[in-house]
């Protein structure tokens, strides 16, 4: 049991946070960042890739920098701190741990330098109008013709999709609605023939799109995976996208509970500042027993997302989102409470984390959804 | 003793359920129900058929346009035109301004500014808050300083809610700045026109224009407007606050939308299944209406409890209501969001989407969720109504 | 609308109140009634039966008061506010409420003065080692022999089930296990041959009985309500019974409340009263908060609980209970917290009244169960 | 970083479980597990026989029985020996007196008192809290005159855990009353055969006897039986409290009653069916679990951290242990007694039936849920736990 960092991840936590600081210290900076192409800062993308955050999960051999969930985590909390608005989380983390771990050699070599670079960022187009938080319930289709599959089909709410070059489509090719088998994963050139994409903000300040499958070819060169094998794959990521997601709520719930504790200082009514009301300092330290315990999760969820055996890592990051959950619901609404007014006000950024943490909580599946999960498995505590 | 309403109070209940539902237009309703922003012309529709029907301000003196109701009455009022999702009336005209005018201003102010502010000819905002002052509102800074017969006056107001639309303001000011704090401050009507004023927008986390920051510089305002004594202004801001907090639990409301919850579950699916099949989402749902049944039971044993009181004063468990009110009002707007889950997340594309209601509403639903923070921040937040009940009832 | 009391209502009040006080307000004496045979001191039951008490529910042409459930309310406050330990909700509100409602003409000539003058008294057996909360899970059997029933069963934690004269039991002659149709009740003698009955304290200081019953011979003429029939009318009497525990839960929690905040006031710790800290100040008023709640609906209860069809009365006093148990769990536990190493000690009320709480919550239906029932009635707040 | 067992941690833990579970007799484990309470007994057999096996007191220096584990490996020992339901050592001999004893005791006082406070052979109790006292324990008002060489104790101290079995008593006592609070006070070792002491049995609200008062009157105690220097026992108190909190969050005996829970769970019937059916009732057991599996990884931190810190001073981050283990601890047995229902109510109808595991335990739950009240008492309140939050970490 070591929870020290290496002198190497060390010296990233500090480039990151240093780049971070950098671009959203003055929380004005986000208004600008987000008013860019596709709703981030271009010129913050290339520094990202200038430092080698775009490459960071990827094989050295193959020009990456093979860094693994820990280092995952050391940028994704400094993404939540900042409230980062750029599509880390959909082109690094998902989008090249699909190519990671179900890339043919092909795609590999052609896209993970242009991911690296910058120059092409990935969306994930999974959830459609019926499917909720169950990643099996698939009805867009793709349908075999000779060397293609045709897809057609609703994906909603893609997260960053009305910018992505390219696009991980969940697809059925075979089995009835929900079944696990018979679900293959494409890599899809967003500006193919018969997609369509309506662009829009999301709740908390990033981008998300609508996209239409229409008669979409696609060859079958660009399958990510097996075909009708492709639901592992796809939990296999989503996992390692959780342990992102967790890790940034922890930099979020930190950064709110630092502006708590600021604002509980500075505060003056009634003549003393109302960090001296006794009622608020055990508020205030319930928020950080909150956010302790979301930061062991976080860990935790670093720890097994690479755990090559679904039956162990699956519970285990359905463990780590539930408490990320319970956590950012607590810490959010009592960072907005104790902040009062002001903090109910778009100038001010805790609103905004406040936000973003209540999008968390339904990304990738909410609470009750994950303690299902974690109580089917029956593996925290055994029953005796 | 008996809880259950008398055959004529029911009638009366169902007269309104009538009413509200064939003429109030079914569009703003819709508007409410989703928890959308209210254009100026829906609030004044709504408001102007109500005053036709001598519904927009039952709470004045009857010779003002009043209606000489039972407590029970009110309530039933305030409840059923939540629950059919009718826009309040204005409450800066109806529970604030036009009650203190009609208690305390002089004859002439009666005549030309009631029958104004009931038919919404006037619209009014509050000057109330400042910059700082958050739960200390007697520690106001803006000051009037009288000269050649009128007050002028310069300093800001803070969280002042739709002033955008307002025609005139009416503002707590500091007219003695030797007296102690609450002394000293006096209630001045304000047009909003005069030269001086200046109106900023403060976007709220939902992204809506619903308060305002105002600013008065030099501002010149006639001493008729002053409403009754100087230095007195502390004893009407204490009656109008006593005023607003009656139908703060916003039970009606609640109501509305935990029949809508209960809608959207059944129209959703989860695992191919409706999410109303989940039995813990179903006892979750439960347990609110149960607390929304105790807090209405809660609130007509103080609607009771008024009949023996004197009328003015407010019962101190107001703030039970309060906390509880609020409180349930959050915890709708949560389950709202638990049920839309994933669908919560897009956004309208323009801010102006915000007041259409479109296919399923699914859209207005975390901006609903973020902005109902707030009920437990204003109108004396939360934890200021647990000292106020620590403190008198409780005697800590 | 009207909250008020009667003359005759604040009359009873006021003697119920006193008699309690006298009886009960020094808590010491609480342990002499405990020591009386049956767990109660028939002295004071003696009290009960002059002031009119056992007699309350019952009509006037019958001899009785000709109460209500409002006068009921009255009374079980005062039980609550106390911790009494006589047999009134067992004898007059249960066994009462079966005689008056479903009891022959010849039981109720026979029995009704012998309960009023405090000669009689009665216990429901109706929990059995499986049923749990449902009162149709019945599996005691009842088989016609001639103009006779011979019983068979065993019955578990029977309410003052060791000194009851006569036993209301539940027995299924018809059905399945838990079907409704097949359920008859019959009030038997408790001195009945094949009648075994085995005593033991409760955990909040009452007493119980498990009831085996072999081969016990009940005439047809005890019979309460009619053969196959008896689920409508344990149901209603349940009901009562439900609105009578709801007004002792918020008895026992006013005296709570009162405690603690008396206990806020005296007791100093640094130096100064810790009821001049705010954090415990906010917590008192929540308690407050919480109190109200539950009294609130243990008037609605009251209200409803005489209302004679059961698809309005049903989830209304299920309703009520859900309150009352979040209530009382929430107020139990804060008074002890408040209140500290004291709280924890045998000596002291606060501690055994936050133990007769917890069984409250534990006696005919706990929150889960309760919340169900409200859910499927749909009644409080119609979907839209 | 790496939050996994080493294989050789998984050795130690998985011999320690063997150990466990084949040593100490199974009537004893199930008394535990079953939260009854132990005779003195079982408690003397139990620790003899980790004693026998040089586990009774591994946090002890090396020289006097102690073992030269890792923070990882206490921590494994602890959860184990927990998840196993083992009983503590005697936390009054192991946790507490014998560390301060072989800390700054006198080598005779070492010779005289560990070997037979290890063995058990020697039972403590302790004396610090007093009557009124509460969290402030620093108020205390026992007092030792120095008289003829030796010192003459008078006064009263409360809460005295298990004192009914005690041969010693370890007290502060205070010996120089001009002092400010905390300075003035003395660390005494009493034998309780002494003259003049008197122990009065407390029953909690359970009905159990695990606390007692004990009076001093005019009590001779020799002055060798002076632990460390006249007026530091504070500071002899502070090292003691802070041992105290080391495997406060008694992670593995939460284990062990949801494993429990689960058990009963799936053999009760509701409806027909069994409760383990009931998916809000499993959301809730897995609720626990998650929080209880969060805890477990922060207290591994803060085992981590110890390695880096001084290791005499307690990381203030066992506040957080504090605060939510005892929560934990108190849901779980919230979470027996739900499931237990209404068959919780029946009580064993003598004190000792309390000790005598009957077919299924029932009747121990709900006391069990009553006594863990305490938890959120005792050892510093949580209040007082948020409090040194709020300060120490957060400057408010």
């Amino acid at each position: 049991m070591d929870f020290d960092l290496t002198d190497e991840q060390r010296l990233l936590k500090d480039s990151v946070d240093r780049l971070i600081a950098d671009a959203y210290g003055d929380f004005e900076k986000r208004k600008r960042h987000q008013s860019g192409p596709g709703g981030y800062s271009h010129e913050l993308w290339s520094n990202f890739a200038e430092l080698g955050l775009l490459a960071l999960p990827f094989p050295e051999e193959e020009g990456g920098i093979g860094g693994g969930p820990v280092e995952t985590m050391l940028v994704m909390e400094a993404i939540g701190r900042g409230l980062v608005v750029e599509p880390y989380l959909d082109t690094v983390v998902l989008g090249g741990g699909f190519l990671r771990c179900g890339g043919t050699a092909a795609m590999r070599a052609e896209l993970m330098p242009q991911i690296a670079d910058g120059t092409l960022t990935l969306a994930l187009a999974q959830l459609e109008p019926h499917s909720r938080y169950c990643l099996n319930d698939v009805v867009t289709t793709a349908r075999r013709e000779g060397d293609a599959f045709v897809l057609n089909g609703r994906k909603v709410a893609v997260l960053h999709g009305d910018s992505a070059g390219r696009l991980v489509v969940s697809t059925r090719t075979a089995g009835a609605r929900a079944d696990r088998h018979g679900i293959t994963l494409f890599l899809l050139d967003a500006a193919a023939p018969g997609v369509t994409r309506r662009g829009m903000p999301t709740q908390d300040g990033l981008r998300a799109a609508d996209i239409q499958l229409e008669e979409v070819r696609v060859p079958a060169a660009d399958i990510l995976g097996e075909v009708d094998h492709g639901l592992a794959l796809l939990e296999q990521v989503v996992d390692i996208a959780l342990a992102a997601l967790c890790a940034e709520a922890v930099g979020v719930m930190e950064d709110l509970q630092r502006s708590t504790v600021d604002y509980l200082k500075t505060r003056q009514q009634f003549g003393v500042p109302i960090g001296s009301f006794q009622a608020l300092q055990h508020r205030a330290a319930d928020m950080l027993v909150a956010v302790e315990q979301a930061r062991s999760m976080a860990l935790y969820a670093a720890m097994m997302a690479e755990e090559p055996d679904p039956a162990l890592r699956r519970p285990a990051l359905s463990a780590a989102k539930v408490q990320i959950n319970q956590s950012a619901r607590k810490v959010g609404q009592e960072a907005v409470q104790l902040q009062g007014g002001i903090a109910m006000t778009f100038e001010y950024k805790a609103g905004h984390a406040f936000k973003r943490l209540a999008m968390i909580e339904k990304t990738f599946g909410d609470t009750d959804h994950h303690l299902n999960a974690v109580s089917e498995a029956d593996s925290l505590v055994e029953a005796e | 003793m008996d809880l259950r309403f008398t055959p004529e109070e029911i009638a009366f209940r169902d007269e309104l359920r009538r009413f509200f539902r064939s003429e109030i237009p079914a569009e703003i309703r819709r508007k409410v129900a989703e928890g959308r922003h209210l254009s100026k012309e829906d609030i004044v529709t709504s408001q102007r058929i109500l005053h036709a029907h001598g519904l927009a301000t039952p709470n004045w003196p009857v010779a003002w346009g009043g209606k000489d109701w039972s407590p029970v009455q009110r309530y039933i009022f305030t409840e059923e035109l939540q629950r059919a999702a009718v826009p309040l009336p204005l409450q800066f005209n109806v529970f604030m301004v036009g009650p203190v005018i009609a208690a305390f201003g002089s004859e002439e102010q009666k005549r030309r500014f009631l029958p104004a502010t009931a038919s919404l000819d006037i619209w009014w905002c509050q000057g109330f808050s400042e910059p700082g002052a958050g739960s200390d509102l007697a520690s106001l800074k803006t000051r009037a300083e009288k000269r050649d017969g009128k007050y002028v006056v310069s300093g800001q107001k803070a969280w002042t809610t739709l002033g955008q639309h307002a025609d005139w303001i009416f503002c707590l000011v500091r007219t003695d700045r030797e007296a102690k704090k609450q002394r000293g401050i006096s209630f001045l009507l304000i047009d909003m026109k005069s030269p001086g004023i200046t109106v900023r927008p403060v976007l709220t986390i939902d992204g809506s224009h619903e308060v305002n920051e105002v600013f008065f510089d030099e501002v010149e305002v006639p001493a008729e407007n002053l409403v009754g004594e100087e230095n007195k202004g502390w004893d009407y801001a204490k009656f109008l606050l006593a005023n607003e907090r009656t139908g703060i639990a916003r039970i009606g409301m609640s109501k509305q939308r935990i029949a809508r919850a209960k809608r959207l579950a059944r129209d959703t699916e989860a695992n191919g299944r409706s999410l109303w099949a989940d039995p813990d989402l179903r006892r979750r749902v439960a347990a609110i209406e149960v607390e929304l049944k105790a807090l209405e039971i809660t609130q007509m044993r103080v609607v009771a409890a008024q009949r023996q009181r004197d009328a003015d004063k407010p019962d101190p468990a107001s703030s039970i209501l309060k906390i509880k009110g609020s409180e349930l009002q959050q915890a709708t707007t949560e389950l709202l969001l638990d049920i839309a889950g994933p669908y919560a997340q897009p956004a309208p594309e323009h801010e102006e989407g915000r007041n259409e209601p479109d296919g399923d509403g699914l859209d207005a639903i975390a901006p609903l969720y973020f902005n109902a923070r707030k009920v437990s921040i204003y109108g004396g937040s939360n934890e200021i109504q647990r000292n106020i009940i620590a403190k008198a009832f409780l005697g800590l």
